[in-house]
């Protein structure tokens, strides 16, 4: 009940943000309800303007038009809701379990853990992420469970940065030195002690990264080792009907603009959340 | 030198004929906290005439730095004005448009915040930031202006004057960076300092510096001050009048001499509730701690030597000394975070392990440590049941119902009750979660507490509150205490034994009457005479005294200590 | 100035090491790829006599510890190698590259920087405000926008409809400075905008982070205006955190342009790398890698440096007197 | 064209039938028009190239390599549109000793760009860099029948062969058969004597050359400069023609295609290839031992389908044989076949194979959109009662680890200069054993009927053995050859061309030459 107070007291722009976040949620649930044609179903000419073009000749009746093989756009971004927002979710969690967990580590432990973790992620960070992907993906192939890792990896890295930063003030506050006077274990000191308290920069950082990430499958998927086809992810999308854009066709817009809206939702709702000064995002 | 031939404080009485310069009448100001608003400052009236200096007193909370703000017009983030009006010289600061208010801050009124540390940007030089509205707004030349606060430096008895200007706030002691803050509000001659606890984050030898270089300028000037503190013996030294304020509304307000000498409220009084509290003697009892001959360093930097103190059963050693002393490195030695470099520690006849991690379970259950800021030693994120659970559970195996009772004796030992059990720290005042500290330590059932500053960051009338349960636990309990403190107050009220330190070794220790008692070595008297006195003339006694013990050292004690107030650790 | 040095040496030795163990990665990585460069570049008609008279001359028959051991020994001589592939000069093949890539991360680096912190500052200037919210969202939304869209948007508006700058970046002989500029200007520009947002908003986050500090309540009670509490007060004690995004921005010009570099056909280093390591050609992998890596090592021990500098704690540490 | 050229008519035209071979399609080619004119810049951008590439002729070439190679260099003979073999540096040829010696009467007054007049012996010398122990040359299978090449005076080459071969003086029009200067080892500098000289090569961005002022061909190399540009992007290229940084490129996106036809600035060039894509089962491996497995599989495929959707209708279906009717002795009245999953669940039961289940490994590294094939292949197949499981491979280093080692994968083969080579390498025990017979077919008859025609100097005769060669494949081969793709090339209206060649994209590759301004 308090959360649906603090909910309705939220400035209009957090409000926008759920509201957007709902509709993309929604897809992810509801997408073969909620479309109006099967995900490959091709159901016209290529590229037919959708209602702004509707008096067009033997146009289908879609929303919002078709793509280069003729299938409905907006029941591709419905299902590409599904790929891209599970795919980047999936990502993020692993790379935020495997960053926090290091980052806490390395934070509590201190010493030669740390230097090790802080090493490590050092040399990792030096090396293009791009070209990284790109190798590695090469090496192991690129299914969909490989990208998720090779990104949660790389990210992870990002996100260890930033656990450890917030988690090293923590753990110099006096109430773990209590802890570790009163004889706790190290994972207790982690768990109960340290993570709550980083928990809420944490969160803002995932949002951010989470929007990274979903840029990120949206590049490698321009690169051609993202979400394969004939499955549906804006990135891909945008990629493949990008050459329309030069002829002055608009369809490209709509998947970049479903990223772009996500996007700017996710950071208007971290922004209300006042976390925001918690993270130092730096990078891509 | 500023304290010239004065021997006895002449208070020039401000002129009543003139206008007021400063006039508040029924000024609300209202708080956010979540949604809704609330009154911090109830329609408070006040008065500031020309070249008069009003003491603004009362505990956390009752309004008065918002007050002292106001009368520059400014209101922090997430408070307003509601209501009322603040004129100053005529004009009300609350109509005025943003500029107009900001072409009175720096030139007309100035401030001097608690601690210049924080204040002063790390990234410019002193003497730049000293002269920046006088140059910039003031319409003054650089040079002039320069001119002009290496002077100030002068009368404020700086060091070096011509070139403190040249370092960086990091680079100067705390009580020279208060000094050079004053200098700076000065730098515009203002008609109005507000001096917003200017020495509360400083040492007590520190602080007798600060206020007579302050004392004098305002004076000198003629300048007019609203004094804000929480100490009453401070603000004593140096207004004329004084305002007792609480929950934002006037308690009493009357000439300092009156207020001291007879306090119209109980409140007024409960302001120096501390000294009145006296432990009194206690027989000499069994030995529980003994530190024989030990030193500790940080990496190659020694910052204890050859302390040897003995603990009884029962009793509290009070550790008196400024900050970096040592005395908190004490406490970490003891409790086995930072292992000794030398000597033994030995703890109910059997020696202690030196680190923590190679202490058995009940070794550690033994000695328990509350710290200075009960926000700091809580996990923000644990509820009292938690917080008090864990060592009883960890320690003691205790589990569900068990533990639930235990945990509710415990509140009520600290005078707490069942209410507060699910409550997170941030739902309880400052005493209470002090008390909270106090319990969880109690669950572990220790022989030793070590108690490090646990009352500085308290208001008086709950400092009083603490240092009784505290007393009262160690009779029921037969705790000892380890007490560390900068507070002479509170060393009479809670100890037998007090050790005085200084710079990493122990001056003198001894019984408490012995210590407070006279002759004392040369550092114990300037620690005991820098106490301020409830008494309006104190101040104008001790420098005329110090004046004549031959003079510099009052002054220059804290410049040959250049790293008081400045810790590296 | 002690402890400048100190750290400048500290530094240097690790990122020596950084690079070493990323060559040592590299090469092995690059071995644990399917196939080699016989195999790529053979093809489809790599049989297995070609292969092997390939690999010989190649000297891919050597064992992989004896390959990388000459491979360190001709850089320790200061000879990148050459080429497996096309048997050319490491350092010619990369030199022109490598010039092209900064020259675009400069180019971009240019517009972007400056924009990114000045509109930063602004944005917490008017803190707030519609000119704040604007700034704020437009920078989401540049981010948010994948590159290589960006850069179809700007190409399809600024080539193929108003006709005014080239839509790819091919040298085009003759025109000089001005045509070489107007080449570039689109992939800089596309650079730009991913990059602006990053700067823009670390700025304003770096800056605000600083506004609740007790010294900037004080020089607003010393009567000091908006924007020289932001310029004077507030930013040289957000430097180090604004030094660092736009450093780790300026690394991410040079290492991270890969899909600019397809997009517009600009021949710069990124290309270079993924070509190679689908060739196999370790040499140039092993340089292009360690040209990013200490790409990467220079510019974070710059923004040390830079970091240091700006702040008077760490500049003059505090005396013992 | 090349009027001034006497050829020995009877052996070309009797060795090779020229009849059909590449066609222009109507449509879309532009009609022959007047003569060419000389002057200005050529910039042609092309969609595959590397930053390997190199002017060695015994390194596997892309696109753009090949294109500069025929700007700089020519070969003995050229083909021409239509297949057509033209005398390029050899002005004619004749075979003799059941075809197994061929001599080749050369082009005289021919110089290299540095002045050194063309003999015998830089023919000698081009040969045998391939020929030469440890060659990593691919050209070297195709080249093991040569037992001597001998220079006989400076205008006279003879080759010896193994075995007769009516079809050898194509073989010389081969991609890196190019003829190079005698001693000539820095291959880079781009000697040669085609008509254009290099001036700029960086690979992987791009190449300059101008024209040669003394090139020997009249009416070719018309243009004062040609630029080569590597543009991997496919928007890319199209954006740079359509602001006109460009005048042509190559490998047009099919998504794009009626989209650029909209603009009268850009014309399409579409032409009918060699090139086909196929699913080839090893048919010595597990279920695809069985003929009537091979069968359902190939019953289980829907063409048009993939044909339509993942080359956008610009190409035609296969019919399991590698002939399309760009090469000579393509037999159109085999029936085609077409998907009906009925007859595979037929052979399948036939089998005792119901319920199939097999792997199929894919990457994109053999054409682009070879996972989309894969797919839809699946579900075609599933209506069939085969099961496929697409596994997707890495892109890199697809063709040493995973074609020709799987049981069934994705392939893809340009078109070969003639039915013999084509035939020798992808089917026989030869194939098998150069390592390119991907289907592992060894069929006794096909072996013999493949070496008869290459020794039959009788078209009709040729044709028909081929016409047996090709139902043999269709009939039992383990290629599930689905479809050939069109080209597709876009070139500015600027630019004139006579009748295209369609051996390769851009004119055969050889545009640079070729084409003019108008």
């Amino acid at each position: 009940m308090q959360l649906w107070l603090k909910l309705m007291r939220a400035p209009l722009s957090a409000k926008l943000g759920m509201a957007i976040v709902a509709v993309n949620v929604a897809c992810v649930v509801f997408a073969p309800w909620l479309a109006p044609f099967g995900e490959t179903e091709i159901v016209g000419q290529s590229w037919v303007p959708g209602f702004w073009g509707a008096d067009v000749q033997g146009a289908p009746a879609t929303w919002l038009g078709t793509d280069h093989l003729g299938r409905d756009v907006l029941t591709r971004l419905i299902f590409g809701a599904r790929n891209s927002i599970v795919i980047a979710l999936v990502t993020t969690i692993l790379s935020f379990s495997l960053g926090i967990t290091t980052g806490l580590l390395a934070a509590a432990m201190r010493g030669w853990v740390d230097q090790i973790l802080s090493r490590t992620v050092d040399l990792m960070m030096g090396f293009p992420t791009l070209i990284f992907a790109l190798m590695v993906l090469a090496v192991i192939g690129s299914s969909i469970p490989a990208v998720i890792g090779v990104i949660a990896l790389l990210d992870a890295t990002r996100v260890f940065r930033i656990t450890r930063a917030v988690a090293t003030d923590i753990a110099a506050q006096d109430y773990v030195e209590v802890a570790r006077l009163r004889g706790e274990g190290m994972g207790w000191i982690m768990r109960r002690e340290i993570l709550p308290n980083a928990i809420t920069p944490l969160a803002a950082e995932f949002g951010l990264r989470f929007c990274f990430v979903f840029l990120f499958v949206a590049t490698l998927s321009f690169i051609g080792l993202g979400v394969q086809p004939p499955a549906a992810d804006w990135g891909s999308m945008v990629k493949e009907n990008s050459a329309a854009i030069s002829f002055g066709i608009l369809m490209p817009l709509f998947p970049a603009a479903a990223i772009a809206l996500l996007t700017v939702a996710i950071n208007l709702i971290i922004d209300w959340t006042g976390a925001t000064a918690g993270g130092v995002h730096d990078d891509h | 030198m500023i304290i010239d031939q004065v021997p006895q404080r002449i208070v020039p009485a401000p002129c009543n004929d003139e206008a007021p310069l400063l006039d508040m009448r029924g000024l609300r100001i209202e708080a956010r906290s979540g949604e809704a608003w609330h009154v911090i400052v109830h329609g408070l009236d006040l008065t500031l005439r020309r070249g008069e200096v009003l003491g603004l007193i009362g505990e956390s909370g009752a309004g008065k730095s918002t007050i002292g703000l106001a009368a520059m017009g400014h209101a922090r983030p997430g408070c307003r004005f509601a209501g009322g009006s603040i004129l100053f010289s005529g004009r009300d600061l609350l109509r005025e448009p943003a500029a107009g208010r900001r072409a009175l801050r720096g030139t007309r009124i100035a401030y001097v915040a608690q601690s210049a540390a924080a204040a002063f940007n790390p990234a410019h030089r002193l003497i730049d930031q000293v002269v920046e509205t006088a140059v910039e707004r003031g319409g003054r030349s650089r040079v002039d202006a320069m001119a002009d606060a290496k002077d100030l430096f002068r009368r404020l008895s700086l060091p070096e004057p011509e070139t403190i200007g040249l370092r960086y706030p990091h680079e100067v002691s705390g009580g020279q960076l208060q000094r050079v803050m004053t200098a700076m509000a000065m730098v515009c001659r203002p008609d109005l300092i507000i001096f917003d606890e200017p020495t509360t984050a400083l040492d007590v030898t520190t602080q007798v510096e600060v206020l007579a270089a302050i004392r004098s300028v305002v004076e000198d000037f003629h300048t007019a001050a609203l004094y804000i503190t929480h100490d009453l013996a401070v603000v004593a030294q140096l207004a004329h009048r004084i305002m007792v304020l609480r929950h934002g509304r006037l308690v009493e307000e009357a000439p300092t001499r009156t207020m001291l000498e007879a306090p119209c409220e109980d409140y007024t009084r409960s302001l120096w509730a501390v000294r009145t509290l006296e432990k009194p003697a206690e027989p000499e009892a069994p030995c529980l701690l003994q530190m024989e001959q030990v030193g500790a360093a940080y990496g190659a930097r020694r910052v204890l030597d050859d302390i040897s103190i003995r603990i009884e059963r029962g009793r509290t050693v009070a550790v008196v000394g400024e900050s970096g002393s040592g005395k908190s490195t004490l406490a970490r030695v003891i409790t086995g975070l930072l292992p000794p470099v030398a000597g033994a520690i030995v703890f109910a006849g059997e020696p202690l392990p030196a680190q923590t991690q190679k202490r058995s379970k009940a070794q550690l259950r033994r000695i328990q440590m509350i710290y200075q800021s009960p926000d700091a030693a809580l996990n923000p994120r644990h509820t009292v049941r938690e917080v008090i659970g864990r060592p009883l559970e960890f320690y003691g195996g205790l589990k569900g119902r068990e533990r639930e009772v235990r945990t509710l004796a415990l509140l009520d030992m600290i005078e707490m009750s069942a209410t507060h059990l699910d409550r997170l720290p941030s739902e309880l005042s400052g005493g209470q979660k002090q008390r909270i500290c106090i319990a969880r330590a109690l669950a572990a059932e220790p022989e030793l507490m070590i108690c490090d500053e646990v009352t500085s960051a308290l208001d008086q009338i709950v400092q009083a509150g603490i240092l009784k349960l505290l007393r009262q636990l160690q009779t029921e309990l037969s705790l000892s205490y380890l007490f560390i403190t900068h507070d002479i107050a509170t060393v009479k009220a809670i100890a037998d034994r007090i050790v005085v330190m200084h710079r990493g070794k122990i001056v003198e220790q001894g019984d408490k009457r012995e210590i407070l008692a006279p002759p004392h070595p040369a550092y114990t008297e300037l620690l005991l005479s820098s106490v301020p006195g409830l008494d309006p003339d104190w101040l104008t006694r001790l420098l005329a005294e110090r004046e004549r013990d031959g003079g510099t050292h009052a002054t220059s004690w804290p410049d040959r200590l250049p790293k008081t107030g400045n810790r590296h650790v | 100035m002690g402890s400048v040095a100190e750290l400048l040496a500290k530094r240097l030795v690790f990122g020596i090491a950084t690079l070493w163990v990323i060559s040592l990665l590299v090469f092995s990585a690059v071995n644990l790829l399917p196939g080699d460069l016989a195999d790529a570049i053979l093809g489809q008609g790599a049989t297995p006599e070609a292969v092997a008279a390939f690999r010989a001359e190649l000297g891919l028959d050597q064992p992989v510890a004896s390959r990388y051991l000459n491979w360190v020994a001709d850089i320790l001589h200061g000879d990148l190698g050459r080429s497996l592939a096309n048997d050319r000069p490491i350092s010619e093949l990369v030199a022109g590259r490598l010039a092209n890539t900064v020259r675009l991360a400069i180019l971009a680096a240019f517009i972007a920087i400056p924009a990114g912190v000045g509109l930063g500052i602004l944005a917490t200037v008017y803190r707030d405000r519609p000119f704040d919210r604007a700034t704020t969202t437009a920078s989401l939304i540049a981010i948010s926008f994948p590159e290589f869209f960006t850069a179809y948007i700007l190409v399809a508006l600024f080539s193929v409809t108003l006709g005014w700058l080239p839509a790819v970046a091919i040298e085009t002989r003759g025109g000089g400075w001005q045509q070489a500029l107007r080449e570039i200007a689109l992939p800089a520009l596309t650079l730009a905008l991913a990059v602006v947002g990053y700067v823009l908003r670390m700025t304003r986050a770096a800056i605000v982070n600083v506004m609740a500090a007790p010294y900037i309540e004080m020089a607003q009670l010393k009567g000091a205006s908006p924007l020289r509490i932001v310029t004077r007060h507030a930013l040289p004690n957000a430097l180090s955190p604004i030094i660092n995004v736009v450093i780790i921005n300026l690394a991410y010009l040079v290492v991270g342009v890969v899909v600019v570099e397809v997009v517009f056909v600009y021949p710069g280093l990124g290309q270079l790398l993924v070509d190679s390591v689908s060739k196999r050609d370790i040499p140039v992998v092993q340089a292009c890698c360690i040209i990013f890596a200490a790409t990467y090592v220079l510019l974070n021990l710059l923004a040390d440096i830079l970091s240091v500098l700006s702040n008077p704690r760490l500049r003059r540490p505090r005396q013992q007197v | 064209m090349s009027e001034d050229v006497s050829i020995n008519r009877r052996h070309a035209m009797a060795g090779l039938g020229l009849l059909s071979a590449a066609a222009a399609l109507p449509s879309l080619a532009k009609a022959q028009g007047p003569a060419p004119k000389r002057g200005g810049a050529m910039r042609i951008a092309i969609a595959d190239f590397a930053t390997s590439d190199s002017l060695d002729p015994t390194l596997a070439e892309t696109q753009f390599s090949q294109n500069l190679q025929w700007q700089l260099r020519n070969n003995l003979v050229e083909v021409g549109p239509g297949g057509k073999l033209i005398p390029e540096l050899a002005e004619s040829w004749e075979g003799s000793n059941e075809a197994r010696t061929w001599v080749f009467k050369l082009r005289r007054g021919v110089t290299f760009h540095d002045g050194k007049p063309f003999t015998a012996s830089d023919v000698v010398h081009s040969f045998n860099i391939h020929r030469k122990e440890g060659s990593k040359s691919q050209t070297k299978p195709i080249l093991n029948q040569i037992t001597s090449i001998k220079a006989e005076g400076p205008h006279t080459a003879i080759f010896e062969l193994v075995d007769g071969n009516v079809g050898f003086p194509a073989l010389t029009s081969a991609v890196g058969l190019y003829i190079l200067k005698e001693g000539d080892t820095d291959f880079n500098k781009g000697m040669g004597t085609g008509g254009y000289i290099l001036e700029q090569f960086q690979p992987g961005i791009k190449a300059v050359v101008r024209r040669n002022p003394g090139y020997w061909k009249s009416g070719h190399a018309n243009f004062d400069s040609v630029e080569l540009i590597c543009m991997k992007d496919a928007t890319a290229r199209a954006n740079a023609l359509i602001t006109g940084q460009i005048d042509a490129y190559n490998a047009v996106d099919t998504r794009t295609v009626n989209l650029l036809q909209r603009s009268s600035a850009i014309r399409i060039n579409r032409v009918k290839s060699k090139a086909h894509f196929s699913f080839p089962m090893m048919i010595d491996q597990g279920p695809f031992a069985s003929n009537d497995v091979r069968l359902a599989m190939k019953f289980a495929i829907d063409r048009d389908d993939i044909v339509k959707r993942v080359l956008g209708g610009f190409g035609a279906p296969g019919n399991d044989h590698p002939l399309s009717s760009a090469y000579a002795f393509y037999d159109g009245t085999i029936p085609q076949r077409s998907y009906d999953p009925d007859k595979a669940r037929f052979h399948l039961d036939k089998a005792g194979a119901a319920n199939l289940r097999v792997q199929l490994h894919v990457s994109e590294t053999p054409f682009t959109g070879a996972t989309d094939a894969a797919v839809l292949f699946k579900g075609h197949a599933a209506k069939a009662g085969i099961t496929i499981d697409v596994v997707k491979e890495p892109e890199d280093g697809y063709w040493s680890s995973v074609w020709n080692k799987r049981p069934l994968c994705t392939s893809r083969w340009s078109g070969r200069i003639n039915e013999d080579v084509l035939f020798t390498l992808g089917y026989t025990a030869d194939g098998t054993k150069a390592g390119w017979n991907e289907t592992r077919l060894n069929d006794e008859r096909l072996n013999k009927l493949v070496a008869e025609a290459r020794k039959e100097f009788d078209e009709g005769k040729r044709r028909q053995l081929y016409g047996e060669v090709q139902r043999i494949v269709h009939g039992q081969g383990g290629s599930n050859i689905f479809a050939f793709a069109d080209f597709l090339d876009a070139v500015s209206s600027k630019v004139t061309h006579g009748e295209l060649s369609g051996d390769w994209m851009l004119d055969g590759c050889r545009a640079s030459e070729r084409w003019w301004f108008s």
